[in-house]
């Protein structure tokens, strides 16, 4: 019983033993920002990943409450192995911070919060892993504690939150009123179709498209990413977008199952509007932060084709894709990290010339950004052509034809910055940059990712075997 | 024979490239790679030639499938026939007169080498696909790499054509796919699993509206790789910019991987809609090949005046898929590959002249013969050779087209093979204007007297296409032995619902 | 006594969720925004413990909800307020109008 | 040696040289090159001499058949049409490999001394080697798609040699002239074989002939029921492969070419451009005679009028020429208008064959004094270096063998009997008189004239005035040297004696001999004609007087019109430079640019511009985005429920 109790929470348990170290060392030690200190974090982080592939078995706990599958738990490895990959790539960030610790602390917790969102069987519990993956990242969001810039973005992140929770909240209530229970297994039972339980179900939509910042829920995000420190904006556009996805795919396809038609034409519209609208404005930024966030935008569009298609196929290629999309958008985030954080350059003209100067980091640039667009052999190409693949399974190929020309269009903007890299003179490039091991092994690990992730075809059929769809 | 070689020999290549910096390594073992594909795809020719002859008949040759996305129905599947076989060995022959006429590459020579490396890569795996998504992977894996030629070696508006050249070269890969969708949604492997398998759906009888829907996407997608008018705008920008090598590999690989495409995805998995279209094909084609003649007589770039001539010989590869008989595809394959080599070496002769001059309009040469006698004879037979002269593989290719376009009666089929007939006076007309004023006449510049002849590498790779070219164009037979009983087998499936 | 039907109770939760929302729209102190903010939650919460009390008597899911909704807007309420010092600090007013400066 | 081996040789050598002097010529044996060329063809003449030889004498047969010696199919389109690449022998063939080789031996020989010295002779010799191959491919054709292929290469071998002097621009342009515009009639010739092959479902001339001449056969019947504005198929594939015959032989209105054609070095002009190449239209038409005259006598006519107007058209002009090259030119293209209003009046079958025979014997005839007239007004020029005749005069004393050869080819084209071109062109017209007495009396006009402007030619070189340019005796070359001199003097031989030779016994429409009576009387008209035309031209140009101003002074209007040619360049340019250019490449070269590329670029520019339109949305204000979520997601639930129910 008790060590079932330790498998299936292994994660969140991992998870608060680190939290509360941390918490400790903050009180007891009083030069947490040593070299020492952060090779030590990391470590633990590293162990938290690797803890995370042992004793993989399902069930669920508090009656229903708490649920995990082989599927959440990789769900939940991935997790982990992005945050790995962001706290090292915070490491020129937070070595010159004053409160490192409360940095790795709220990101934790927020990552904790997401964990129990993923195994949530119950309304309660998925609101409250929400709130507790929210909230910390607006603190996160305002870390530069005296940029104005920084604690605008906060303040925009705890705002627009806090607002759509309360249309979240009040779906939850309604769904409450119309079925009479807050676990999904019941709600499952009781689903009637009725107009007031669609109006629920919108609600319920639009908190996961706010945190998805699905288009026109997405407004918080540019904003939010330009201000707040690149490993938040790297954490925001990668860590919690992926938890959302992931639990997004497993809501609609097990708990609203019987509602398709109505969650089709909502993916369907938003979809459109998200590739769209995110496409439009990708192109005409100036700040590189401010792009990928568009961007990343433009890809949540494609994940929302590939969730509309609701085969197995489908689940596994969004899982598949949201793996490799880690990879692609942390190797830009990472070097984006680095040029910020050493130079505090961060608009797209002066990376005219990177080549000269940084050839490696151009390249690992050019590489994630290849991948983001989808160009062979990357493994962006895989996964995104397997969500519209999954997308074209309903047969609706108006969508995936406005799918597949928009991802020309994030072509132009992609390779709009390999050409500044390359092919573009500047007579002040960014100097040479010489940057510490932690970030250098982050970036690393990702190239290699993007690299390899895409011809594994075993990866792919592992995750289709534990996926289900409807 | 192992076809997996011809995608891991340039990879491994490019890979070992990455390892040094040295432009004299580098250029080395980008020539050891690329005579090293040579190499494998003659003996690929005659082990191929060996099995025909002992009698297997079976459509792909070498065939090999490793699984790769079983879900998906996704399968690394090789194959070749006659038919890619040739395409292989025209790829094989560019890439290796692309290294070496690219010898003294200074600028970034490692990336330079590393990224022609990799695009031979995608080409030849594309050939050899027989697995619609592999074949959709290489067609893109060879956009990329003509992006970073053109932006970071090419000349004059280098960063513009790069970008239209990639975005529209990435638009017809997204037509591509859509067609390959299509496909893929129209076949059944039984409990609702799908495939992407070329052969499983050549078997498979795909519903006419089907076919109706996604052959134009597959066509157009294909076509804007292989100059389709209106979608050819790519082709004069692109060419002009890039580096002479990668212009090469453009005019002889890249818009081949469209032609190719063309017949083998769209015509050949949707003939019921290919019949359908046939006309519109071949009405486009028609415009191509006359009005890309015409637009070339006012071109003042050797460059463009080349990359035009190929926009009008393109035409006559759909012209020859749009006529849907076998002579007429059969020429439509010659002419890939006469076009290949032939337009290679019109652009490495191009290249040694602007060189040495430093410039590529016509009106600031002249009398290049004098000077500089090898490039010009060079110059003045790759022209000879697509003006369609006997004894050349334009000549061939071009009647073997007409023959097969000839044999439809209709008024409006013959007028389209009439007027394409007609282009080859307009192209007499470019081609010895360019040649008269640039290679002819007097000497232009004085300061050109100092020029120096081409060197051994540039003779080389001139030799080389030049034996390409002079063999299909003296003994068309044994390709055409090559090549046609794979159209045979190509008509079978094309001529399944032909109406006489 | 005469019990109030369930419908007036839903549309007081309404109309406070609205006059919240209408609050957040329009005043300008960010604090007044988080004031209304708590009236779209109660309204909610109203919600919750209506339902519970008419339609599912029996369990008690809905008024434990609530007191769970109550809590974390008291630290969503607490982050914020922490955020909109610090603008404060750095921007010296916290007027939403004025926090603009991250835009197109 | 078997038949096939022999020719074979005698075609491959000369391809065998050049390539050898083609890739080695320029830097190891540019000094040898001259005599291997030479060498090559001399054997290949003695060879197809041999060849002749075996297959007229040594023939037991009564007649002179088709035999194919060799073949192989070189690419085959579809089962039954293929390209071939064969050796056709019968009577014309063989009578064109000596022809052709053997003019090719003199003029090789010829250059030797006219080229000495030059800095590209290899490459000179490469040409010529690389056109006699071309040439002789094209006569032993056994298949319309090989006459085609060596078609374009005897072509592009002129090209080149025109070209020859490459710094000239006039000698550039030329060569591009004559290029485009035979090319230009090929593509009415390679139109013809399509029809032709797709109608008869052969490409083998034997195979072809058979088929479309046997009445009542399928493929004659389809092909003369076909038709197209009003011909049938037959008649246009007839007529376009014509085309392609009168732009090589230079028949009118295609003829612009010829005259330029002069830029080249003159052995070069005796060779292609008198003897051999521009005769492969009157070859072709032969080659396809009875089709053309069993199947086909509408095309037949037109062929007759063709040839009758670019006689008589081309006489004219040559009269009022002043460069020498150019007025032997005008007169090749009117002797070439004889050959085929021969072939147009004749008949097919024995007696009625006569014209065949006639213009096959006047091709032969006119081969040797043509290419003596051009040799030794390439002796002149090298001598004056100078074509003006006014730089000319007096160069009897001089150059005196020149001098009898150039008088003896003059009295042999102008018909004086007993030379060459009086049997041949007696022959010709006695056949007009029997077919068309139309055509009979414009030949005879055109005969009066040509006899009088090749005096105006013999005596403004030899007589009239004393050179300008007699200074030069101190140091010029004289005539040049022996291997000049040698080949005017074979020539003339042939010039007096080829008349001699009884054609029509070796050469006639259905290969049975046939035999010519030689009647007196038809012969007496043409004879007082060429005399008296003689006569007129000793009386205007023997010495210097003012007479021929005043003729041309009083003649005003027609002078000046047959002094530019008819105008007919001017109205080609117009049409190329006003027409073809500015209105369709012009054109086309902008709405590439404009409209297509850059419709292209403004889906781009479209993007952008929506982009920046809808940036306001995005204003940076926290209570803006509140509204906007609160719309969106009342409006998509709205939406939704709408959709749903």
């Amino acid at each position: 019983m008790i060590n079932e109790f330790i498998y299936l929470m292994k994660h969140e348990l991992m998870l608060c033993v680190i939290l509360f170290s941390l918490l400790i060392m903050k009180i007891a030690s009083n030069d947490e920002n040593s070299g020492r200190w952060h090779l030590m974090i990391n470590l633990l982080l590293l162990v938290n990943l690797l803890v995370g592939f042992c004793y993989n078995i399902s069930g669920e706990l508090f009656n229903g409450m708490f649920q995990s599958s082989e599927l959440i738990q990789l769900e939940k490895n991935i997790l982990n192995l992005g945050l790995l990959i962001i706290s090292l790539q915070a490491h020129p960030y937070t070595r010159t911070h004053r409160h490192a610790p409360e940095f790795y602390i709220l990101l934790l917790s927020s990552v904790l919060g997401m964990f129990f969102m993923l195994s949530s069987g119950h309304l309660l519990l998925f609101y409250i892993g929400l709130e507790l993956s929210t909230i910390p990242l607006a603190a996160l969001a305002n870390f530069n504690l005296n940029k104005s810039a920084s604690s605008e973005a906060g303040m925009k992140m705890i705002m627009s939150s806090a607002f759509s929770s309360a249309f979240l909240l009040m779906g939850i209530s309604l769904m409450y009123g119309t079925t009479g229970s807050l676990s999904f297994s019941e709600i499952t039972l009781q689903l009637t179709g009725a107009p007031l339980q669609v109006f629920a179900f919108v609600m319920l939509f639009v908190g996961f498209a706010f945190k998805l910042s699905i288009v026109p829920f997405h407004f918080w995000t540019a904003d939010v990413y330009e201000g707040a420190p690149v490993s938040v904006a790297a954490f925001l556009s990668v860590i919690s977008k992926s938890a959302i996805a992931f639990v997004f795919v497993t809501v609609l396809y097990s708990v609203f199952e019987s509602m398709v038609n109505v969650w089709y034409i909502l993916l369907f519209i938003t979809a459109v509007l998200t590739i769209g609208i995110g496409n439009l404005f990708a192109l005409r930024q100036e700040n590189i932060k401010r792009f990928l966030a568009f961007s990343s935008i433009a890809q949540v569009g494609f994940i929302l084709v590939g969730i509309s298609g609701g085969t197995q196929e489908s689940e596994a290629s969004v899982i598949y894709f949201l793996l490799i999309y880690i990879f692609s958008n942390l190797g830009a985030f990472g070097v984006v990290n680095i040029v910020s954080s050493i130079t505090s350059k961060e608009s797209i003209n002066d990376y005219k010339g990177f080549y000269k100067t940084n050839p490696a980091l151009s390249w690992i640039m050019t590489i994630s950004l290849f991948s983001l667009a989808g160009i062979p052999p990357t493994a962006g190409f895989f996964g995104k052509l397997f969500l519209l693949t999954a997308g074209a399974s309903t047969g609706n190929y108006v969508l995936i034809a406005f799918a597949a020309i928009n991802m020309v269009v994030s072509m132009y903007y992609y390779l709009r910055i390999v050409k500044a890299m390359f092919m573009e003179a500047n007579e002040h490039p960014i100097q040479k940059i010489s940057f510490s091991l932690f970030p250098s092994i982050a970036l690393i690990i990702c190239i290699v990712g993007i690299l390899l992730t895409g011809f594994s075809g075993n990866l792919y059929t592992y995750i289709y075997e534990l996926s289900i769809g409807i | 024979m192992n076809l997996h070689l011809l995608v891991i020999a340039p990879i491994v290549t490019a890979v070992f490239i990455l390892f040094f910096k040295e432009l004299r390594q580098v250029r080395m073992i980008a020539l050891l790679g690329a005579g090293f594909q040579l190499i494998i795809s003659v003996l690929l020719l005659s082990t191929f030639c060996n099995e025909r002859a002992a009698g297997n008949t079976a459509p792909m040759l070498f065939y090999n499938s490793v699984e790769w996305f079983s879900p998906l129905g996704i399968a690394f599947t090789t194959g070749i026939d006659g038919i890619s076989l040739s395409m292989i060995l025209l790829s094989a022959f560019v890439v290796l007169a692309g290294v070496l006429v690219s010898w003294k590459m200074e600028k970034m020579s490692r990336e330079f080498f590393f990224l022609l490396t990799l695009l031979s890569a995608g080409a030849y795996g594309f050939f050899i696909s027989l697995d619609l998504f592999t074949l959709f992977f290489f067609l893109e894996i060879a956009v990329i790499p003509k992006f970073m030629l053109i932006g970071i070696w090419g000349s004059g508006r280098k960063e513009y054509s790069a970008m239209k050249l990639a975005l529209m070269l990435m638009a017809g890969s997204a037509f591509v796919f859509l067609g390959l969708l299509g496909l893929y949604f129209s076949t059944n492997v039984g409990n609702g699993q799908h495939t992407f398998d070329f052969i499983a759906i050549s078997r498979s009888a795909i519903p006419l509206d089907t076919q109706l829907l996604f052959f134009p996407l597959a066509f157009i997608g294909f076509g804007i790789f292989g100059a389709l008018f209106p979608f050819h705008t790519w082709v004069p920008d692109g060419h002009s910019s890039a580096p002479t090598a990668a212009s090469m590999f453009l005019a002889g690989i890249s818009m081949k991987l469209g032609g190719y495409g063309c017949l083998r995805v769209a015509t050949y998995l949707m003939p019921e809609a290919a019949h359908v279209y046939a006309p519109y094909i071949i009405l486009l084609a028609t415009i191509a090949i006359i009005y890309g003649a015409f637009a070339t007589m006012m071109q003042t770039d050797l460059k463009y005046i080349n990359a035009y001539s190929s926009v009008s010989h393109c035409g006559f590869v759909l012209l020859g898929i749009g006529m849907l008989n076998e002579t007429a595809i059969a020429g439509a394959v010659m002419q890939m590959i006469s076009h290949g080599l032939m337009t290679a070496l019109f652009f490495a002769a191009i290249g040694m002249i602007y060189e040495r001059t430093h410039t590529r309009m016509v009106a600031q040469l002249g009398g290049l013969l004098k000077v500089m006698p090898f490039i010009s004879t060079i110059f003045i037979i790759s022209g000879l050779c697509s003006l369609g002269l006997p004894g050349f593989s334009g000549f061939v290719a071009e009647m073997t087209v007409f023959m097969g376009s000839w044999q439809h009666t209709e008024m409006f089929y013959r007028i389209a093979t009439i007027l394409s007939c007609a282009s080859i006076v307009v192209t007499a007309v470019y081609i010895l204007r360019a040649a008269g004023k640039s290679i002819m006449g007097p000497l232009a510049n004085e300061q050109h007297l100092s020029l120096g002849d081409a060197t051994w590498n540039e003779k080389s790779a001139a030799v080389l296409l030049l034996s390409g070219i002079v063999v299909i164009g003296i003994a068309p037979f044994w390709l055409n032995e090559l090549i046609s009983p794979d159209v045979n087998g190509l008509m079978v499936n094309i001529g399944r619902t032909f109406i006489p | 006594m005469s019990e109030i039907p369930l419908e007036h109770l839903l549309m007081l939760s309404t109309a406070l969720f609205f006059i919240g929302a209408y609050g957040f729209l329009t005043r300008r102190n960010m604090i007044a925004m988080l004031m209304s903010l708590e009236l779209m939650l109660n309204s909610v919460n109203i919600n919750f413990i209506v339902f519970n009390k008419y339609l599912f008597p029996d369990t008690i899911e809905g008024l434990g909800f609530t007191i769970f909704i109550i809590a974390i807007a008291a630290a969503e309420a607490a982050v914020a307020i922490a955020i909109i010092i610090n603008l404060y600090r750095n921007t010296k007013n916290i007027d939403a109008e004025n926090a603009d400066h991250l835009k197109h | 040696m078997s038949l096939a081996t022999t020719i074979q040789l005698i075609v491959l050598l000369p391809l065998g040289s050049f390539l050898l002097l083609g890739i080695f010529g320029r830097k190891y044996l540019s000094s040898l090159s001259g005599m291997i060329g030479t060498t090559s063809l001399l054997v290949s003449a003695i060879l197809s001499i041999q060849t002749a030889y075996q297959y007229f004498f040594l023939n037991t047969a009564g007649s002179f058949e088709k035999i194919i010696a060799w073949k192989m199919t070189w690419l085959t389109f579809s089962e039954g049409v293929s390209i071939d690449m064969g050796i056709l022998v019968d009577p014309i063939s063989v009578m064109m490999l000596v022809v052709v080789t053997v003019v090719s031996l003199m003029v090789h020989v010829y250059s030797l001394g006219y080229m000495k010295g030059d800095e590209r002779f290899a490459t000179y010799y490469s040409f010529l080697s690389l056109f006699t191959f071309s040439m002789l491919g094209l006569v032993i054709a056994v298949n319309i798609f090989q006459i085609y292929m060596f078609w374009e290469l005897v072509g592009v071998s002129s090209f080149l040699l025109i070209g020859y002097y490459f710094e000239k621009p006039s000698a550039v342009a030329a060569s591009k002239k004559a290029f485009i515009v035979t090319r230009f009639a090929d593509l009415g010739f390679l139109i013809g074989i399509l029809i032709l092959g797709f109608e008869a479902k052969t490409l083998d001339f034997v195979t072809l002939i058979e088929r479309l001449t046997t009445s009542n056969s399928p493929y004659l019947v389809s092909a003369t029921t076909a038709s197209f504005l009003g011909a049938s198929a037959l008649t246009w594939g007839l007529l376009l492969v014509f085309m392609g015959g009168a732009g090589k032989s230079a028949m009118f209105p295609l003829h612009i070419w010829l005259p330029d054609a002069m830029e080249g070095p003159t052995p070069v002009s005796a060779l292609i451009h008198a003897a051999t190449m521009v005769v492969a239209g009157v070859f072709l038409v032969a080659r396809l005679f009875p089709i053309f005259s069993i199947s086909c006598p509408g095309a037949l006519e037109v062929v007759m009028w063709t040839g009758v107007i670019s006689a008589l058209f081309a006489a004219l002009i040559a009269c009022t020429q002043t460069d020498i090259k150019r007025v032997l030119a005008y007169s090749t293209m009117s002797q070439i208008g004889y050959m085929m209003f021969a072939l147009g009046v004749s008949g097919y079958g024995n007696e009625a064959g006569l014209g065949f025979t006639a213009s096959m014997f006047h091709l032969f005839t006119h081969a040797f004094f043509k290419a003596l007239l051009f040799l030794g007004a390439g002796a002149v020029i090298h001598y004056i270096h100078s074509n003006e005749m006014k730089d000319m005069g007096g160069l009897r004393k001089s150059m005196p063998i020149t001098h009898i050869t150039f008088l003896i080819a003059c009295l042999a084209i102008a018909g004086i009997p007993p030379f060459a071109g009086f049997f041949s062109k007696e022959e010709i017209l006695t056949a007009a008189h029997h077919a068309n007495p139309m055509v009979y009396y414009i030949a005879l006009l055109t005969a009066g004239i040509t006899a009088f402007y090749m005096f105006r030619l013999y005596y403004n070189i030899f007589w009239s005035k004393e050179a300008k340019t007699a200074h030069h005796d101190d140091d010029h070359h004289g005539e040049g040297t022996w291997s000049m001199k040698i080949p005017l003097l074979i020539l003339s031989v042939g010039a007096i004696a080829a008349g001699f030779i009884p054609f029509g016994s070796f050469v006639s429409s259905d290969g049975h001999p046939l035999h010519i009576p030689f009647e007196i009387s038809a012969a007496i008209l043409p004879v007082i004609i060429a005399v008296s035309g003689i006569a007129l031209a000793t009386l205007f140009y023997k010495t210097e007087n003012d007479r021929p101003d005043k003729l041309s002074a009083s003649f005003q209007g027609i002078y000046k019109t047959a002094y530019h040619k008819f105008y007919i360049d001017e109205i080609y340019l117009f049409i190329t430079k006003k027409i073809v250019f500015n209105l369709i490449a012009q054109p086309s070269a902008w709405v590439d640019k404009n409209i297509i590329d850059g419709s292209m670029n403004g889906l781009a520019s479209l993007v952008v511009w929506k982009s920046n339109l809808i940036k306001s949305i995005q204003s940076g204000k926290v209570q803006d985005y509140a509204l906007y979520f609160f719309l969106a997601a009342f409006g998509i639930t709205a939406l939704t429920i709408y959709l749903v129910n």
